[in-house]
């Protein structure tokens, strides 16, 4: 009975799927071509994103000046949706030290520490640095050139990584341990809602904002953009970070 | 023919949604799952791309020069799509952090990742506290 | 140009269906990043390049990462060793794998 | 810009910092602050709403130097005020009334995580009763569902954990179906924000033509992604164990706010969006129609076959969601003003009876089926009002809150033609009836059994579950003496809408 059921759902779900692509692939062919410049994406919108965005944000990538000023708002949504999905991986995956004992071996014996691998570690020792430097890189000029605080703190986090693979857990929990994780996270999150808090207030009642908007193609150029961008960055490495410690070994050790 | 090739775009993103969906739908692994919603989520984030793409530009970084003499915005392609999809893919990403999380926890608990079976076993359980 | 995109259009679907058909889930992973790496390559060619980056980094880089590492910590890696140790033929191993779990 | 219209924006706001900053304080602080916080919520929200009772105007908020149509928006009238109220108000006591229960199920650190994942649930219900932009909807639907399954899951435990897979997963399909629906109207009118979208449609589309059918495809897939995700049969598998197997705070704010902030989103994309003008004629009226009758009756016919009470009441939500995606699909205004009133009346309801669940279930050793509870509304006085309370104001009794639904659904369905009159009228007698078995059973066991009326030793009613409870009831009892307020507020906020 069951079996039989199954595959009924089974060729059900087949038949649900042609006939959405059908429906789909029929309202798709009553879209705008793709790449038409007279398409009604091509609004004032995105004419004032390019026209507008080098002066009013100092940002030359339009794609930066847009996510971190004109809709600001998703963004700060965005970094938090990052946050509450730690917050829920912590609810599931966290070991106190003391709970370890009672599970069973099958869990335990997968949280074992990696043996020293000199080859790994040597190729490191070049591969970590250019990594962070092109991180930082990604991050600082997420206003000037494609990149920003989302790809870059995702560089960093992936550097993070490695640097636990090559060398253990002992060396990098000196600077990357719980207090840390929770302290830069919550400052930078922190900073980044006041900030935009700030912004927002100013804008709606129109007032006239403090922070310089230099607009000259410099690093600093862009106001907000650069601190935004750090902060974001320094959220999605430590959220990378923290995400895959957990997966690892259930939390931090210290 | 040329219609066909300019919006394959929009097409084969439907299908692939389709056959992330119908990935979700079928199988009852919970990893097969969340590559069919993994799947589906990308599809949607290349639709979503090709909307900003005009043909013949190029990506909305301007240059100083143009910043002083006024942009032309011919030239650049629509910035909104993608930082709609910037948004979209930390999204897709944290939730599939999320289900992974589950599915461990998942497999602690049962053993097993076919989410059949354990809701079969929950129900059991269930039964036999009656 | 066209034709570029045209077939990593047409690749990327067929990689969607190679996912739903592999049973054994460590390549299934794998093929989903490389469906994300094509994702980034067709954004990188319709000039969006922060697109690009973030899907390169995040989308192929950290969610694959986020998989492997939870089919260690799952212990499916060793299942997998000592079903194909025990069984012999590479051909049984794959049957079993795609549901490992059921075995225990 | 008047002063008192930051609030829309500062009440956003003030969640997401405190919700950030709850992460380095430990759980007693982390108690209190989140519930200071969500008072100050609630209290600010009330001075808007009185801003509008006043005669103020409803407005749109930029936030950033640039408004519609560059940059994002929040929107405030009437109704988002009072909605607002009422979320933060059945939040804060539906954690106050539960605290015992998140103190005893949730693990040691853990609790300061649920106090977040809370906070950040508020804050994104708030958005999504405020958003004017189609994007932002989605980035706050999807902290919502993840909060949502965060607290689900702070209870730690077989059932939880399986049902929140479930969860997880449809609400996620859900997800994909409403960006995608988000993809189709950027495509076709070029804009996210919702007026502007209005505009271009009735400016630029012909009604009819060809480049109307995008943009009634993406309200199809909105209606079905936002369907999917606030349980309307037949997709309300994951409901009941969900609900069942959380903590009692967790379920009542489950069941009374996180399904009715997606169904908000729902109306204010049909309403505002496109218009019901524009919209009628639209099958997927009629399509939740259906649903919707389907889901009263078969909601009904679930809960009455439960033995035991929070899955008796997780199906009983699933037949009052029902009732309001009927009104939704009725296609009408009236109809949706009797969807709107729903939203209100079963959000203040369901929450008091989760609550009362919970504290049934303290004096009964912990259980929740039915042959173990016999008696317990002797031996707890306070839930077992709350529950007679709750079940009039569910049956539709004159002079409880859930009758004004009653009255206005009924007077929506005699303006309906054909067939989806009859359908309505039956749907509602029918589930009446049904709602009406399964209460009264549920009051006859409360109240039923002999000799059972003593607490066990060294009980304590706690006094935060008793002030909540107090508070509900005669929240649900004011709001059943004052019809004809709520229906002139809802009045007010329609007016305000469009």
């Amino acid at each position: 009975m069951n079996k039989k059921f199954n595959k009924l759902y089974n060729i059900l779900c087949v038949i649900f799927a042609l006939i959405f692509i059908a429906a789909m692939i029929i309202t798709v062919s009553a879209l705008p071509n793709i790449g038409d410049a007279t398409n009604p994406t091509n609004n004032e919108v995105s004419e004032k994103y390019l026209t507008d965005s080098s002066w009013e944000t100092g940002s030359l990538n339009a794609v930066s000046g847009m996510i971190l000023d004109y809709r600001a708002f998703d963004t700060l949504g965005e970094s938090h949706v990052l946050f509450v999905a730690t917050v829920a991986v912590f609810i599931l995956l966290r070991r106190d030290e003391d709970s370890r004992k009672d599970l069973p071996t099958r869990c335990l014996n997968q949280s074992y520490e990696q043996a020293y691998d000199p080859i790994l570690a040597k190729s490191l020792e070049f591969l970590i640095p250019a990594i962070f430097v092109f991180g930082i890189y990604v991050i600082a000029n997420g206003h000037l050139s494609p990149g920003g605080g989302f790809s870059g703190g995702a560089i960093i986090g992936a550097a993070f990584i490695l640097y636990l693979n090559a060398y253990g857990l002992e060396s990098i929990e000196r600077f990357c341990n719980s207090r840390t994780y929770l302290i830069c996270s919550c400052c930078a999150l922190l900073f980044y809602g006041l900030a935009k808090s700030y912004v927002f207030y100013v804008g709606a009642n129109h007032l006239h904002s403090i922070i310089p908007v230099l607009a000259d193609g410099s690093i600093l150029a862009s106001g907000l953009i650069l601190p935004l961008n750090i902060a974001v960055g320094v959220v999605v490495s430590n959220t990378v970070y923290a995400l895959y410690i957990m997966f690892r070994r259930g939390g931090f050790s210290r | 023919m040329n219609y066909l090739l300019n919006n394959l775009p929009e097409y084969s993103a439907v299908i692939c949604f389709a056959i992330g969906f119908s990935i979700l739908l079928l199988n009852r692994n919970m990893i097969k799952k969340i590559l069919g919603l993994g799947i589906m989520d990308s599809s949607i984030y290349l639709f979503l791309a090709v909307k900003g793409y005009v043909a013949g530009t190029v990506a909305p970084i301007v240059t100083l020069a143009e910043q002083a003499a006024g942009v032309d915005t011919t030239l650049y392609t629509n910035p909104i799509p993608a930082g709609l999809v910037l948004t979209g893919i930390v999204v897709s990403v944290s939730v599939t952090a999320i289900l992974l999380a589950l599915t461990v926890k998942l497999h602690e608990e049962f053993g097993t990742l076919n989410i059949d079976e354990i809701i079969h076993m929950v129900r059991e359980e269930d039964r036999r506290k009656e | 140009m066209q034709i570029l995109m045209a077939s990593l259009l047409i690749l990327l679907v067929i990689l969607a269906v190679t996912i739903a058909v592999t049973k054994r889930l460590l390549p299934a992973v794998i093929i989903f990043m490389s469906y994300s790496v094509i994702n980034s390559i067709i954004w990188m060619l319709l000039q969006s390049p922060d697109l690009a980056i973030t899907e390169a980094a995040v989308g192929a880089g950290i969610s694959t990462v986020l998989f492997i590492v939870a089919f260690k910590r799952m212990g499916l890696f060793e299942k997998a060793i000592d079903e194909e140790s025990a069984k012999g033929t590479e051909k049984e191993a794959s049957s079993k794998s795609g549901k490992e779990a059921e075995n225990e | 810009m008047l002063f008192v219209q930051n609030i829309v924006s500062w009440s956003i706001l003030l969640l997401i910092v405190s919700g950030a900053f709850t992460a380095v304080l430990n759980a007693k602080a982390a108690k209190y602050l989140s519930t200071i916080v969500i008072a100050l919520v609630g209290v600010m929200n009330i001075f808007l709403l009185k801003y509008f009772l006043g005669g103020g105007e409803s407005f749109t908020y930029s936030m950033g130097h640039y408004g519609a149509p560059a940059g994002n928006e929040l929107r405030s009238g009437a109704l988002e005020a009072a909605v607002s109220i009422v979320f933060c108000f059945v939040m804060l006591f539906s954690l106050i009334g539960g605290r015992k229960h998140i103190e005893e199920d949730v693990k040691g650190k853990k609790q300061n995580l649920y106090y977040i994942s809370s906070i950040f649930l508020l804050c994104s219900m708030l958005a999504l009763v405020n958003t004017n932009d189609l994007f932002t909807a989605y980035v706050f639907v999807e902290i919502n569902t993840i909060t949502a399954c965060g607290i689900i899951l702070a209870k730690e435990g077989r059932q939880a954990l399986a049902a929140s897979t479930r969860y997880l997963i449809m609400s996620l399909v859900g997800s994909g179906m409403f960006l995608i629906g988000i993809c189709i109207m950027y495509g076709a009118t070029g804009h996210l924000l919702m007026e502007p979208i209005r505009e271009y449609v009735l400016t630029n589309i012909e009604p009819g033509s060809r480049e109307m059918l995008p943009v009634q495809v993406s309200m199809a897939l909105f209606a079905v992604g936002m369907a999917l995700k606030s349980a309307l049969w037949p997709f309300h598998s994951w409901l009941p164990e969900a609900h069942s197997s959380a903590t009692a705070s967790s379920s009542a704010l489950l069941s009374g706010l996180v399904l009715k902030a997606y169904i908000f989103v729902l109306i204010k994309i049909i309403y505002r969006v496109l218009g019901i003008e524009v919209l009628s004629g639209n099958p997927i009226f009629d399509i939740l129609l259906v649903f919707g009758a389907a889901a009263m009756i078969m909601g009904s016919v679930n809960a009455i076959r439960e033995k035991d009470l929070k899955r008796m009441l997780a199906y009983s939500s699933v037949g009052q969601i029902g009732y309001i995606y009927l009104g939704i699909g009725m296609g009408s205004a009236i109809g949706i003003y009797a969807a709107a009133i729903q939203i209100l009346v079963h959000a203040a309801t369901k929450a008091m009876l989760f609550i009362a669940s919970g504290g049934i279930m303290d004096v009964s050793g912990g259980s929740k089926k039915f042959k173990d509870i016999e008696g317990a509304g002797k031996r707890d006085p306070f839930a077992g009002a709350a529950f007679i309370v709750g079940s009039f104001s569910m049956i539709g009794i004159p002079f409880f809150a859930g009758f004004v639904t009653k009255y206005t659904l009924v007077s929506a369905a005699t303006q309906l033609a054909g067939w989806r009159m009859y359908l309505a009228f039956i749907a509602i007698i029918v589930s009446t009836l049904l709602t009406a078995i399964y209460y009264l059973m549920a009051i006859a066991k409360l109240f039923g059994g002999e000799n059972n009326s003593k607490r066990p030793e060294g009980f304590k009613f706690n006094i935060g579950y008793v002030a909540a409870i107090i508070i509900f009831i005669i929240a649900n009892i004011v709001i059943g003496l004052n019809t004809d307020w709520l229906i002139n507020l809802v009045d007010l906020g329609f007016s305000m809408f469009a």
